[in-house]
């Protein structure tokens, strides 16, 4: 078949179930195969075909060479047509080597698929019992007449077709989040792109240079940020905040709450506003390493370029209204709420820098302290056009630092601040800062104390390699504390360097600690929001983390970059690619399609305690008004976890039913109860 | 429930056998804050953490609990003013409450040496503690009767805070609760160089290594001397015996010349209470002898 | 002494026979130990170690090895119990745990300076590890205290030893000195 | 110990073993252990469910008043669930089970919680027989669990 047949034919099997009413006496066709030696050589096939031939309901048993060959398949076709037999039992190899050729085999002839039953005798029987032939036998019999059973209340399962909202909403502009949308506007999907700041490109654009090139990230994010901010396709929202979501995978219903800029898109960006407003408040972009005013643009190359205000912090003198050359301050303006109805959404909301000042010994942002910064306070420092003009001076004196020492794993790795994890990007930027310190200043000296170096990858020890040819100093240990002398104020790292074992104090006129990334503010109620589950360390957790790192636990919301753990630039947009391409995939395609083996409620039994609702993982339950939950039916994945919660077995997955479940049980565990009178 | 401003006053060893006027000074300034203090006759040593616990951290539990069901009897938490003291039974007291296997076998043990059964009905406080966050320095401005005009090297020691998730009173790292206290005193805290470490008596070193406990403390005295304070100022009578011949010590053998008065915080706040000179008992002490407290009387009314 | 056996007691490196695997199983918190990932913050916070020869970090090691010798190690009785290296441990070792449990394996082995021991006997005799003496019993007087304090000692002096008596009797049993150790102890 | 050790009076009450597998891991290492022809005893029936967090109470007392010896439940790795979290939540459901029978008075052995992976045969097998060296270790102390009728 080539692929456009097969494409063709997935189109034609859409809602095959509503076949044949599943009430009818079943007729079971039970086929025994022998798989050349493999089985029949250990387990008498013919004797099992015998059994299975006096088990109820059975209308056929038999017995046969290669029941997956030609001849074999059409054994089974013919019993439908000839006796039929409604329900198919093949005792052979296991559901993924063949069941699915014997469920569509019954599904050609017009059976529902889940009408067949596959029983292991190979892999679960005769190949593991070569050597006890009888004992094989016998647990074939019962395999089979579990099997047997199993197949007698079987129901049919209606594969359903959704259709899906050709759109999607993309929650945080940093690197991920624009590249992200980015390739779905690319693949002709219209992007809804949510950003919570005022300006675009995250914390990409607060960096100096990047490692492993040591490239200017203005410059490789700048193509990106305009190419998203002019693509018809996407829609840019900034100063925006999720509300609400509803719906599910393929249909969401997102409400964004829009705060004004109270500036108008006329706005030149002259910055006669700025120039004239009074208030000073310190610049979040910069780290608080400048100072910006009520009325500003986070950065020249800032993205969008319309001023905004800062209405928390403007004394409303009506400065800016009255200068601004073309009017366009508008403190008239109101926050919106829009809602968006999409089909998938992705979720790059990034990371926060972790605040040190938890770690008590570090001081950081105590009085006395200030020359204790963070990297990304340095990265400030080193960018071009900074308050220091991209020199390194110590906040307290604006000198330039004749000991810089740097100190790893802040805030990672430890236990007591409980973040365990190894942020896996701190040692790089570490690095990658104290060489271009040290070829700034190559007479200060530039020490990185670390409890391992970690850089694996392709460019990243050699990145390493490099800092240490130009002189960067590596003290193997973790420093217990920073002094400070209260007289002369000098700063001292104590730290053992555990390689010679020798405690060493280590002047240092400024102090870079390299914090940790963690997960950003207000991921909490985001999450919540968005019924997605988050790792312990409150990372919105990634659905597998080998095969689907990308999918959220709940279908239909994936997750690229920082926000699903800490990760470089060139990991967040690799993950980010990913999320475009199986969140388009459906809204390309149009529809989902899914079998419909989902719970069902007898609300009779159901006593509305809402515990199934608490199990179920990809928030596939939700609580009706009047108590009842129902069951989602495209987000459902069919694992039944919600069946052992619920005190009252009310909630029933389809075919996997305590009593179906039952049934197979009772001849393989011995069969017929051993103390009813008890039990 | 045990009584409320009521305290069994657990002496330990070095306060009554060598520091007595530690001893006066605190049931003077407990009782005048309204406190009643309970004497806890046949306790004994706490036994002291770094030598006892290192030998058999098993019998140092059994010989804690001892103590602590002394007071147990009289219904009373239990006031120490001293950080080892403090440290063995605070420790004890609250992993027995919280460990039931060791309460048994303590229990089992305890039967050997008397009536004794640990219950974990108390608490247990340091003077501190007590001073520094229920009286207050809010609480204290009305019993002083004079005020001092001084600046102190304070020495907080190790087991007052440490371990902190033990101890539960205030980071290790930056603590102030004494410095808010005494400012009410009139006394200044002066900060030196690494303030926070340790005296280097404790954990069995001063009676194991006399050299290395002195070495530590030499450095200690060295960061002290730099700001030239007027006294130092402790809460625990085994950093107090360190600060007393510790300084004797250098004197003696590595050429120092250190005379600072070294005080327990209850002596200073039981001469600011109005307590008789003659009791804070610096004439018994090795250090400071000539010192003079100074300070101005504080008028009733202005008090009030 | 062979020969071979002079020279295979002075060798520099170890084999699996020096180190003892089972021992430190018994050890409390051991699976946090066996998790110390040796980044030094101990020793750098050692307020003994900067000047002593202890060294927290490698006693930490030596638990996590299962190397014995660590019980013989003076060093181990030169911690202050600051607890500054239990405070800032970032994977929980509690590192001043560790030696104070070392310490009651090293007593065990007889381990135990004669200082300490002397300590002991204080406690038992005395109720006290620092006992009171003539001069305080008059400065008690002076200061209008009871001459002697109303702990255990005061009933033993009035002919009441029986909290004495049994302390000394149930309590902190040490073993007998250990013979080849005498010379060495400081 | 391993099998070969038990003895045979034993090995005679070990009849019938009810494993719920989920549709990952745990059939996957079962299929597995097939291709590669690993042995173990026959006693081993296995169900397939979609996860080992669908195994609940009623699952596992029905094999057993059915006449099982011993049930177990064999799901992914911890933390690496294809349900997401099913393999934990079996994981404290059966912990609380084992109170439960130790309780009653039964040894806590005939119902256990094992995890396997996909493409490792020898992880299913190794819980097969660690099932059936606990199942033997508590029949010889209590004897099996009909005696407890
Ligand atoms: C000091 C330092 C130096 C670094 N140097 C390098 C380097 O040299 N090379 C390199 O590859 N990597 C480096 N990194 C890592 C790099 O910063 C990250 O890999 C990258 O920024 C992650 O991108 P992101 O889009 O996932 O997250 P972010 O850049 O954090 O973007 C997330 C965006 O989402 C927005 N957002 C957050 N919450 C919400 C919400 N609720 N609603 C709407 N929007 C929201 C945020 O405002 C932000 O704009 C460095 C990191 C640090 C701390
Ligand atoms: C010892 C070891 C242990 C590991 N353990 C883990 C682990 O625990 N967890 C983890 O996440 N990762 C682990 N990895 C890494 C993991 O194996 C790789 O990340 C992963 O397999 C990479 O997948 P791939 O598809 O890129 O490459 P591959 O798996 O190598 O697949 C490449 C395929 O391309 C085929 N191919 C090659 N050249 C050609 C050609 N010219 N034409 C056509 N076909 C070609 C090959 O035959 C092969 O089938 C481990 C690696 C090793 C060596
Ligand atoms: S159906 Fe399976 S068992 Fe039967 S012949 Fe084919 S491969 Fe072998
Ligand atoms: S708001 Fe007006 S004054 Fe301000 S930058 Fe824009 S155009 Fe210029
Ligand atoms: S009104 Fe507000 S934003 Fe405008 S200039 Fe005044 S303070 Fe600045
Ligand atoms: S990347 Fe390096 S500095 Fe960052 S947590 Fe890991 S080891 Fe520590
Ligand atoms: S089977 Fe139940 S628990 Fe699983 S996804 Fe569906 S509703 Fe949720
Ligand atoms: S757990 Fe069962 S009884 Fe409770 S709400 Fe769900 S279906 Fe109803
Ligand atoms: S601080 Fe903790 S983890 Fe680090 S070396 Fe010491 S014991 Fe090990
Ligand atoms: S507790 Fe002991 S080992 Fe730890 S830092 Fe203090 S003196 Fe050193």
């Amino acid at each position: 078949m080539t692929v456009e047949e097969k494409v063709k034919k997935t189109d034609e099997i859409k809602g095959g179930a509503d076949s044949k009413e599943a009430e009818e006496e079943p007729r079971i066709g039970v086929f025994i195969c022998h798989c050349g030696h493999n089985i029949a050589g250990t387990v008498d096939v013919a004797k099992v075909a015998e059994y299975a031939k006096t088990l109820p309901n059975v209308v056929k048993a038999e017995h046969y060479m290669f029941m997956c060959s030609k001849p074999g398949v059409q054994m089974l076709k013919d019993s439908i047509e000839e006796l039929g037999v409604n329900r198919t039992v093949v005792a052979s190899c296991s559901k993924n080597q063949h069941g699915r050729t014997f469920a569509n085999a019954i599904q050609e002839e017009g059976l529902n698929k889940h009408r067949h039953q596959q029983v292991n005798i190979r892999e679960f029987n005769s190949w593991v019992h070569q050597k006890e032939k009888d004992k094989a036998t016998e647990k074939a019999k019962k395999l089979v007449e579990a099997g047997v059973n199993r197949a007698r209340k079987l129901e049919d399962v209606e594969t359903r077709r959704i259709a899906t909202t050709k759109a999607a909403l993309v929650i945080g502009a940093g690197i991920a989040g624009l590249r992200a949308s980015y390739d779905l506007a690319e693949l002709g999907i219209p992007v809804y792109l949510i950003e919570r700041l005022s300006t675009i490109g995250g914390h990409m654009t607060q960096l100096n240079k990047t490692f492993p090139t040591l490239e200017c990230p203005q410059c490789s994010i700048s193509p990106l940020t305009n190419g998203v901010a002019n693509h018809p396709l996407v829609e840019l929202y900034t100063n925006a905040q999720i509300k609400n979501v509803g719906g599910s995978m393929g249909n969401f219903e997102v409400e964004v709450e829009i705060k004004p800029r109270y500036v108008k898109d006329n706005c030149t960006s002259c910055g006669e506003c700025s120039a004239h407003c009074p208030v000073e408040v310190p610049s979040e972009w910069d780290s608080g390493m400048s100072i910006r005013k009520a009325i500003y643009k986070a950065y020249p190359q800032a993205i969008p370029a319309t001023f905004v205000r800062d209405k928390k912090n403007c004394i409303e003198c009506n400065t800016c209204v009255n200068i601004c050359p073309v009017k366009a301050v508008d403190f008239s303006m109101e926050t919106e709420t829009k809602t968006f109805k999409v089909g998938s959404i992705v979720v790059a909301a990034g990371y926060d820098e972790y605040d040190p000042s938890e770690i008590e010994p570090y001081h950081y942002g105590q009085k006395g302290f200030e020359d204790v910064i963070t990297q990304l306070k340095l990265e400030r420092m080193l960018a071009p056009g900074s308050l220091t003009n991209s020199q390194v001076l110590r906040p307290s004196d604006a000198k330039i630092p004749k000991s810089v020492v740097m100190i790893q794993c802040v805030g990672s790795r430890n236990d007591q601040v409980g973040n365990e994890y190894c942020t896996g990007v701190c040692c790089k930027f570490a690095i990658k800062n104290a060489r271009i310190v040290k070829e700034m200043y190559p007479d200060t000296d530039v020490t990185i104390c670390y409890i391992d170096v970690r850089t694996p990858g392709l460019n990243f020890e050699e990145l390493y390699k490099s800092a240490q040819e130009v002189g960067v100093r590596f003290i193997r240990g973790r420093p217990s504390e920073i002094v400070r002398d209260p007289i002369s104020g000098n700063l001292k790292v104590i730290v053992e360097d555990t390689l010679s074992m020798t405690p060493l104090q280590l002047k240092a006129d400024m102090v870079v600690l390299s914090a940790a990334m963690v997960p950003p503010e207000g991921i909490g109620p985001l999450g919540s929001k968005l019924q997605v589950l988050r790792s312990k360390e409150g990372f919105l957790k990634e659905f597998h983390i080998k095969m689907n790192p990308t999918l959220s636990s709940k279908g239909g919301i994936f997750i690229a970059g920082a926000i699903q753990g800490p990760k470089d630039i060139s990991e967040s947009v690799a993950q980010a690619g990913n999320a475009a391409a199986i969140a388009a995939a459906p809204l390309v395609k149009g529809y989902i399609e899914k079998e419909m083996l989902i719970p069902s409620v007898d609300l009779d039994l159901c006593v509305r305690c809402g515990l199934c609702k608490t199990v179920c993982a990809p928030a596939a339950i939700q609580i009706n008004d009047d108590g009842t939950p129902m069951v989602n039916e495209v987000a459902c994945k069919s694992c039944g976890m919600c069946m052992p919660a619920c005190p009252t077995g009310a909630i029933q997955l389809l075919n996997f039913s305590d009593k179906q479940l039952l049934d197979e049980i009772i001849p393989i565990a011995g069969g017929g109860a051993v103390c009813e009178d008890e039990l | 429930m045990v009584k409320e401003h009521t305290f069994a006053f657990f002496l330990g060893c070095i306060m009554p056998n060598r520091y007595p006027a530690i001893e006066k000074a605190t049931k003077f300034v407990m009782e005048k804050l309204g406190y009643e203090i309970l004497e806890m006759e046949r306790a004994t040593c706490c036994p002291a953490p770094g030598v006892f616990r290192s030998f058999n951290k098993f019998d140092w539990m059994v010989a804690g609990a001892r103590n602590l069901c002394i007071a147990e009897q009289l219904d009373a938490d239990i006031l120490t003013v001293c950080n080892g003291c403090f440290g063995t039974l605070q420790e004890i007291n609250k992993h027995l409450k919280e460990n039931e296997e060791h309460r048994i076998q303590v229990n089992e043990k305890l039967k050997l040496l008397g009536d004794y059964e640990f219950k974990g009905i108390i608490d247990v406080r340091h003077v501190a503690e007590v001073l520094g966050y229920e009286v207050g320095p809010w609480g204290i401005e009305d019993h002083i009767v004079r005020k001092l005009n001084l600046k102190a090297a304070i020495h907080y020691g190790c087991h007052f805070l440490k371990p902190t998730r033990i101890r539960e009173i205030e980071s290790s790292e930056g603590p102030t609760i004494i410095e808010d206290f005494v400012e009410a005193l009139g006394i200044e805290s002066v900060r030196f160089k690494e303030q926070l470490t340790c005296c280097g008596a404790g954990g069995g070193v001063k009676a194991y290594s006399g050299d290395a406990s002195m070495t530590i403390f030499g450095e200690k005295m060295k960061n002290i001397d730099e700001v030239k304070p007027d006294i130092i100022l402790d809460i625990c009578p085994f950093c107090h015996l360190q600060f007393e011949t510790g300084q004797d010590y250098l004197n003696k053998n590595k050429e120092c010349n250190y005379d600072y008065p070294v005080f327990h915080l209850s002596q200073v706040l039981a001469y600011c209470m109005g307590m008789d000179v003659d009791f804070i008992g610096l004439q018994y002490q090795m250090m400071g002898r000539d010192f003079i407290f100074g300070g101005e009387d504080v008028k009733k009314e202005e008090a009030i | 002494m062979s020969d071979v056996e002079e020279q295979q007691k002075n060798r520099e490196f170890k084999t699996d026979d020096d180190f003892d695997t089972e021992f430190f199983k018994r050890i409390e918190n051991r699976s946090n130990i066996m998790k110390c990932i040796q980044c030094g913050t101990c020793t750098a916070s050692c307020e003994s170690g900067r000047w002593t020869a202890l060294k927290t970090r490698s006693i930490v090691r030596k638990v996590v090895l299962g190397d014995l010798s660590v019980l013989d190690d003076p060093d181990i009785w030169l911690c202050t119990t600051c607890y500054q290296c239990y405070e800032r441990c970032p994977r929980d070792v509690k590192p001043t745990d560790v030696i104070m449990e070392l310490r009651n394996y090293a007593t065990k082995r007889g381990n135990i300076s004669p200082n300490h021991r002397a300590v002991v006997g204080y406690l038992k005799n005395f109720g006290h590890a620092v006992p009171i003496n003539d001069e305080v019993r008059k400065r008690r007087v002076e200061l209008g205290l009871e001459e002697l304090p109303p702990t255990a000692f005061k009933y033993k002096q009035e002919g009441d030893d029986k909290d004495l008596k049994k302390i000394e009797k149930y309590m902190f049993d040490l073993p007998p000195v250990k013979e080849e150790k005498k010379g060495e102890e400081k | 110990m391993s099998c070969e050790d038990i003895e045979p009076e034993v090995m005679e009450k070990i009849q019938d073993i009810v494993v719920f597998m989920c549709n990952e891991c745990g059939q996957g290492s079962a299929n597995t252990a097939g291709v590669a022809r690993m042995a173990y005893n026959p006693a081993i029936r296995i169900v397939r469910v979609q996860c080992t967090g669908q195994v609940g109470p009623i699952q596992i007392m029905d094999a057993l008043n059915n006449g099982a010896d011993a049930v177990a439940c064999v799901g992914c790795c911890l933390g690496a669930c294809h349900f997401f979290n099913g393999n934990i939540l079996s994981m404290h459901r059966i912990k609380l089970l084992k109170k439960v029978f130790k309780e009653l008075g039964y040894s806590d052995q005939f119902v256990n919680q094992y995890t396997s992976r996909a493409a490792e045969g020898e992880t299913a097998v190794g819980d097969f027989e660690d099932l059936v060296i606990r199942l033997s270790n508590a029949i010889r102390e209590e004897g099996t669990i009909k005696d407890g009728c």
